[in-house]
């Protein structure tokens, strides 16, 4: 019993465990990994200069995105919590740059690379950072809660694991309506010990709903390690096999490997109604939020530092697509200066944007009031003495 | 008119929506092939079939959850709890995804959803069973509360609670699903009783009786006995929905009679009946010939005792009792 | 991945999948199973002869005590719900048999099994059925909130889960007291998918708690089946695996086999601070409540009868015994007999009994208001107006 | 005396009861080697070890349910929520088991816990971080709920929370962990605040002002602008235990000056702020000489805007604009 299904392409992830569990084992490890395996992978082999390019362009802008946040958080100009996802940007863009039409996006209040990703722009985004009326959300959802519908992005959500439920019911909603789509609902490491989403994993398989929960495991919930926070016998996503669904752990610092994975799961909920549960290996460079005074308490700078040196997604992909011959170091750098103007623009459209009133503290509570229909205008909807 | 049942207005208010528009999904635990632990489901299944109506593992933050977010592409899930305490197991879906979607968005996502069960005491069902969590919910800006008390306003309440593009909680009452009264026919038309319309179930002139879903049948008949016993002429308006709420009609009636007594199956701290006072002592202040009186559940978890259920929750005589000490 | 570990022990849990998941099986299957496998086990060889009777004398006492309170709650004595165990006796005391002094027992709703076996007596166990001051609760609790405390018996829980985290807590207390004991938390197959369930199994593997959790797989939830709620790979007691926990199946007509796998749980949890996963199969001839009308729509009469006729756990211990030589005929129908008798007279106290004042009720709320001390009598507890 | 910070306070307060009574545990997320997430269990676990102080999982239902079961074994948890919002992931076991388990039990079992952790709005974290849900378990008999205003009430009303053997929410506030106030020594013996006892933080004659928690110095600081700026001499009640609550001290102030505002942080409809109105319009009816009004937090889910939520919440200035629609 409880045998550990060994897997060849454990790589990065098996490496993170022993990181965690055994600090001493992290310097002499091998980190000669070249992201290259997966390249072959028909989603992948498909995929133009353009598109590959593209993915460049998206973790550039959402990295470039959130140092410009970080500048102004760090000003004072934001409210609460950032949280950054910088290191992390290859998983948002690897597996969203898979989504058609009919295929959804959730997740947890770590949004602004899926958010990006997904199509988002970056003056509502940072606007809404700011809290201002020019935000996506008016300024009342803020950096844990970016919503992008007609981009098919359903947030950003605060309550760890709060969302799970919420992903599976848009994938019904897809299946419901008799559409060939899915659902992409990411969670944290530590967010999988929370308990809807073990109810949202049996209905998923129970039901057949095409769903593709993505634990992105950046190996710590604020300053708990993985190995502190879940018990587990081999990867996390294994509790799959509980709930007779498949599942599988990804390589995240190798965009080829994220796509040729996660397009396996897409289809085979898209095509079966079946849904996969991904365990991606990550890593976040800042702490838990930009207030998390203990980022290097919990983890050593020199953990930090590895990562950052030598697996960089960004750089991984660059280092790529230049060996691919696809991109030279000029346009590289052209298209990471772009998507750096486009973020200071955003940070200054964000500056100068108008802030809410306080009447608009009414507004987008209730469907009905705001669209001025009979209900919304039958009976006292608000109690303000 | 034709009679029908409190459970069988409630089943024809979903089987017409069910047909009224293809986005109405039911699911709950055991609402399909079993027919509802209360029956309110009957036959729905064996209409309709697995696509609009189907059955859920005990996971009321899982299908919730699912409900919520399948209603923010337009599938419009009306979902039963088989008792509304089981509220506690799904709370955050409820508080938080349901009622702050809208907002958190900047009214970019929208959550037209029904939860529907019953809440009230009075079965024998002892503490975890007996919760009446309508204040709970009306408290939170971006819910509809709903507590209806008669078959017709089962129907016409749950048809505009399905079509209200808000979430709407809807709170029936087990000792209420039997009853009996008039309903419209379905050939005379969409029958659809707005949310925030308060009824006056009574007219009267010395004293408002204020209450909602099961209250409302402790508090005619308490009124039928000040009537016949002491003179008093009693009014009776029935709140039916807690969140909109008719201030409206509570000002008018209190301006009319300046007396008044809650009849509120919620437990006092924080029920519905002290949102009721604090309006009314705000807005007619000068119109109040007593201090208002409440009936509530008595503040203890709900008891399993059949002996003393009864005394524990509003009946007819702590009504009357208590309207002796401000009318006599 | 996702292998169905297979289990020689697992018969008439296996039995019943096909059952419940196949309803044409249930008439041509295996039936011959002899409960013999595990009397040699060491925990049941050191029985005597006194120990096995008792543990038939409990089960009749349940039973008889059942049939009792069904005979009343028919007749209208009680309020509410009736969830009755029977079919499923062998549980209960099977398992309980093994409790010392710091071991606990709690269970869900379906509890009366549960409180005999732990040593609740009848009359207060039966008054509380009827609502009477003189019930072990004083009324307050009824039929699903049964407890004896002074017999390591925590409840009798209504919601469906609710009582798995506290389960996790008696164990945690017994740890934290630097006693050697454990927790045997009993849950339903149903419950397996509330959230709090998934919660507890981790924390307990993570930190180490002795717990015992024991699925008592009925084969329904209220009129749905297992395979209808959930969905699994293999036994349900399989997802252990994902939290690194032990597991086991047990086929429940067979106390010897209750007995020894439960032990070995338990010992595991003693000594090693380890909790355990057990699903024991089982079966309730009464529908989900009394009040059930469906009891024999969603399962076959034919299904209840087989159950009745070649698995009832009381007869087959009975014969188990009388084949040892341990038990008579005689002495077995005696012993039924006093069980019987002594439910009658439990029946009668409880119709005898004073039933409790209104002003009772405002008692058991605050333990300081009840303890008269200072803290109970400054500021206003309750908000009678 | 001495002055210290209102989160060293709370921490002095588990300190000394961690050294009172070997049965009282510490648990919650982050709250050991991470010295907690506002740093009120700091130096906690460095002092108490891995026995006395541990991390959990991000699993509230369970850690919370742990705690209610090993309280029935004499264990005494002091439990940390991150925020008390995260009531809502964990509500079953905090409005049933731990609720109700005396009860349902007839008083064989007990609950001695305490939850504790902030509970406001004002930080920038939106809708489902800013739950103020005192009102919500205040109104379940079986609770009671603590809400400190200053570093000595923290200290001493946790001590006593810790020593109470029924299961108290205690509500703190992150904007208050900064503020510095006086508390006596710790040589000078235990210093315990028994729960539900009134303070009178400012005594006055014109018109009381009832709050609780961080509410409690907006009060303070509009009856030094009321003095200033009209000659109202304000008296300012803090009320300190939502549940048990100080009806006396209430009653006696409002009698005193006949007119009355509440500042409350929690949301209005069936907020703490209409049951105390309930209580003093049945007590007190013939002593109002005008409606009591209320400052709450605006009807709205609580909005992430830093350049609005101030508005959003009772502040100075809205109380001011209040107490002048009653007193000139
Ligand atoms: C129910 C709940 N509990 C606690 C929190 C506080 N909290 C926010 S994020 C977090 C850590 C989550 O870690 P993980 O799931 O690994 O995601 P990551 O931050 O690494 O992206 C915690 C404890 C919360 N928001 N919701
Ligand atoms: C949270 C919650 N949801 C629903 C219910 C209603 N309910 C009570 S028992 C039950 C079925 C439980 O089945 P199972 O766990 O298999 O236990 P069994 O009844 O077979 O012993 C249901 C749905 C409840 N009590 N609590
Ligand atoms: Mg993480
Ligand atoms: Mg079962």
């Amino acid at each position: 019993m409880a045998v550990y299904a060994c897997c060849a392409l454990y790589r990065l992830l098996d490496w993170q465990y022993a990181l965690t569990a055994q600090a001493t084992k992290q310097l002499t490890m091998d980190t000669s990994i070249t992201p290259t395996d997966y390249a072959a992978a028909p989603i992948n082999a498909a995929l133009s200069a353009e598109e590959k390019i593209e993915m460049y362009r998206e973790m550039c802008r959402i990295r470039r995105f959130e140092q410009t946040a970080l500048k102004y958080y760090n000003k004072g100009e934001m409210a609460g919590f950032l949280h950054l996802y910088i290191g992390q940007e290859s998983v948002a863009t690897g597996t969203i740059s898979l989504c058609g039409e009919n295929d959804h996006v959730i997740t947890a209040y770590r949004c602004h690379g899926h958010a990006l990703a997904c199509g988002m722009e970056m003056n509502p985004s940072m606007a809404e950072l700011f809290g201002k009326a020019t935000g996506a959300s008016k300024g009342k959802g803020g950096s844990m809660h970016l919503f992008a519908p007609e981009h098919n992005f359903w947030g950003g959500h605060g309550i760890v694991g709060g969302q799970t439920p919420l992903g599976l019911g848009l994938a019904f909603g897809v299946k419901y309506q008799g559409l060939k789509g899915c659902c992409l609902c990411y969670l944290g490491d530590g967010a999988i010990n929370q308990g809807a989403f073990h109810e949202s994993l049996n209905m998923a398989s129970l039901m057949e709903i095409p769903v593709v929960y993505i634990i992105e495991n950046n190996g710590y919930s604020m300053g708990t390690s993985q190995a502190r926070s879940s018990a587990h016998d081999g990867p996390l996503a294994k509790r799959a096999e509980g709930y007779g669904m498949e599942w599988d752990t990804v390589n995240g610092e190798d965009v080829y490997e994220v796509r040729a994975k996660t397009y396996e799961a897409m289809e085979r909920a898209r095509n079966e109604n079946k849904p996969t549960l991904l365990e991606i290996a990550t890593y976040r460079y800042y702490g838990h939020s930009v207030a998390d005074a203990n980022a290097k308490k919990y983890r050593t700078p020199e953990e930090i530092e590895k990562y950052k040196t030598y697996h960089d997604p960004i750089r991984l992909w660059r280092r790529q697509l230049i060996s691919e011959g696809v991109l030279s170091d000029e346009t590289a750098d052209a298209i990471d200066k772009e998507a750096k103007l486009e973020a200071n623009a955003a940070g200054k459209f964000a500056v100068e944007s108008p802030v809410p009133t306080v009447e608009s503290l009414f507004e987008d509570v209730y469907w009905e009031v705001d669209n001025d229909t009979a209900a919304g205008n039958t009976g006292r909807h608000f109690f303000n003495d | 008119m034709r009679t029908m049942l409190f459970r069988h207005a409630i089943r024809e208010a979903m089987d017409e929506e069910l047909e009224h528009d293809e986005n109405v999904v039911i699911f709950g635990e055991e609402v399909a092939q079993y027919n509802g632990a209360y029956k309110v489901t009957e036959g729905l299944w064996n209409k309709w079939g697995d696509k609009r109506i189907f059955d859920t593992p005990i996971s009321e933050a899982g299908f919730i959850g699912m409900g919520v977010g399948a209603s923010m592409l337009g599938v419009r899930p009306v979902m039963e709890l088989m008792f509304w305490s089981f509220h506690s197991v799904a709370f955050d879906q409820l508080v938080n995804n349901a009622a702050n979607m809208r907002y958190m968005s900047g009214g970019l996502a929208n959550c037209p959803i029904v939860l529907r069960g019953p809440a009230n005491g009075g079965t024998g069902v002892g503490a975890t069973h007996s919760h009446c969590p309508e204040n709970i919910f009306a408290s939170m800006p971006g819910l509809k509360v709903v507590t209806p008390s008669t078959p017709a306003d089962a129907k016409g309440l749950l048809k505009a609670a399905i079509r209200d593009n808000d979430p709407v909680y809807f709170m029936e009452n087990t000792l209420l699903y039997g009853i009996e009264g008039e309903v419209p026919p379905a050939e005379d038309g969409d029958f659809v009783i707005p949310l925030g319309v308060a009824d006056i179930k009574r007219e009267g002139t010395d004293l408002t009786l204020i209450a909602h879903g099961r209250c409302v049948h402790f508090a005619l008949e308490a009124a039928e006995k000040l009537q016949a016993e002491k003179g008093i002429n009693a009014e009776v308006l029935d709140l039916r929905s807690i969140r909109p709420l008719d201030q409206d009609a509570i000002l008018k009636s209190i301006k009319k009679t300046n007396r008044c007594v809650i009849v509120d199956e919620s437990k006092p701290f924080c029920g519905v009946s002290s949102q009721i006072i604090t309006i009314i002592q705000e807005h007619a202040f000068d119109y109040l010939d007593a201090p208002i009186k409440r009936v509530c559940t008595l503040d203890a978890p709900a008891t399993y005792s059949k002996y003393v259920e009864h005394d524990q929750l509003p009946n007819v005589a702590r009504i009357l009792d208590t309207v002796a000490t401000i009318i006599d």
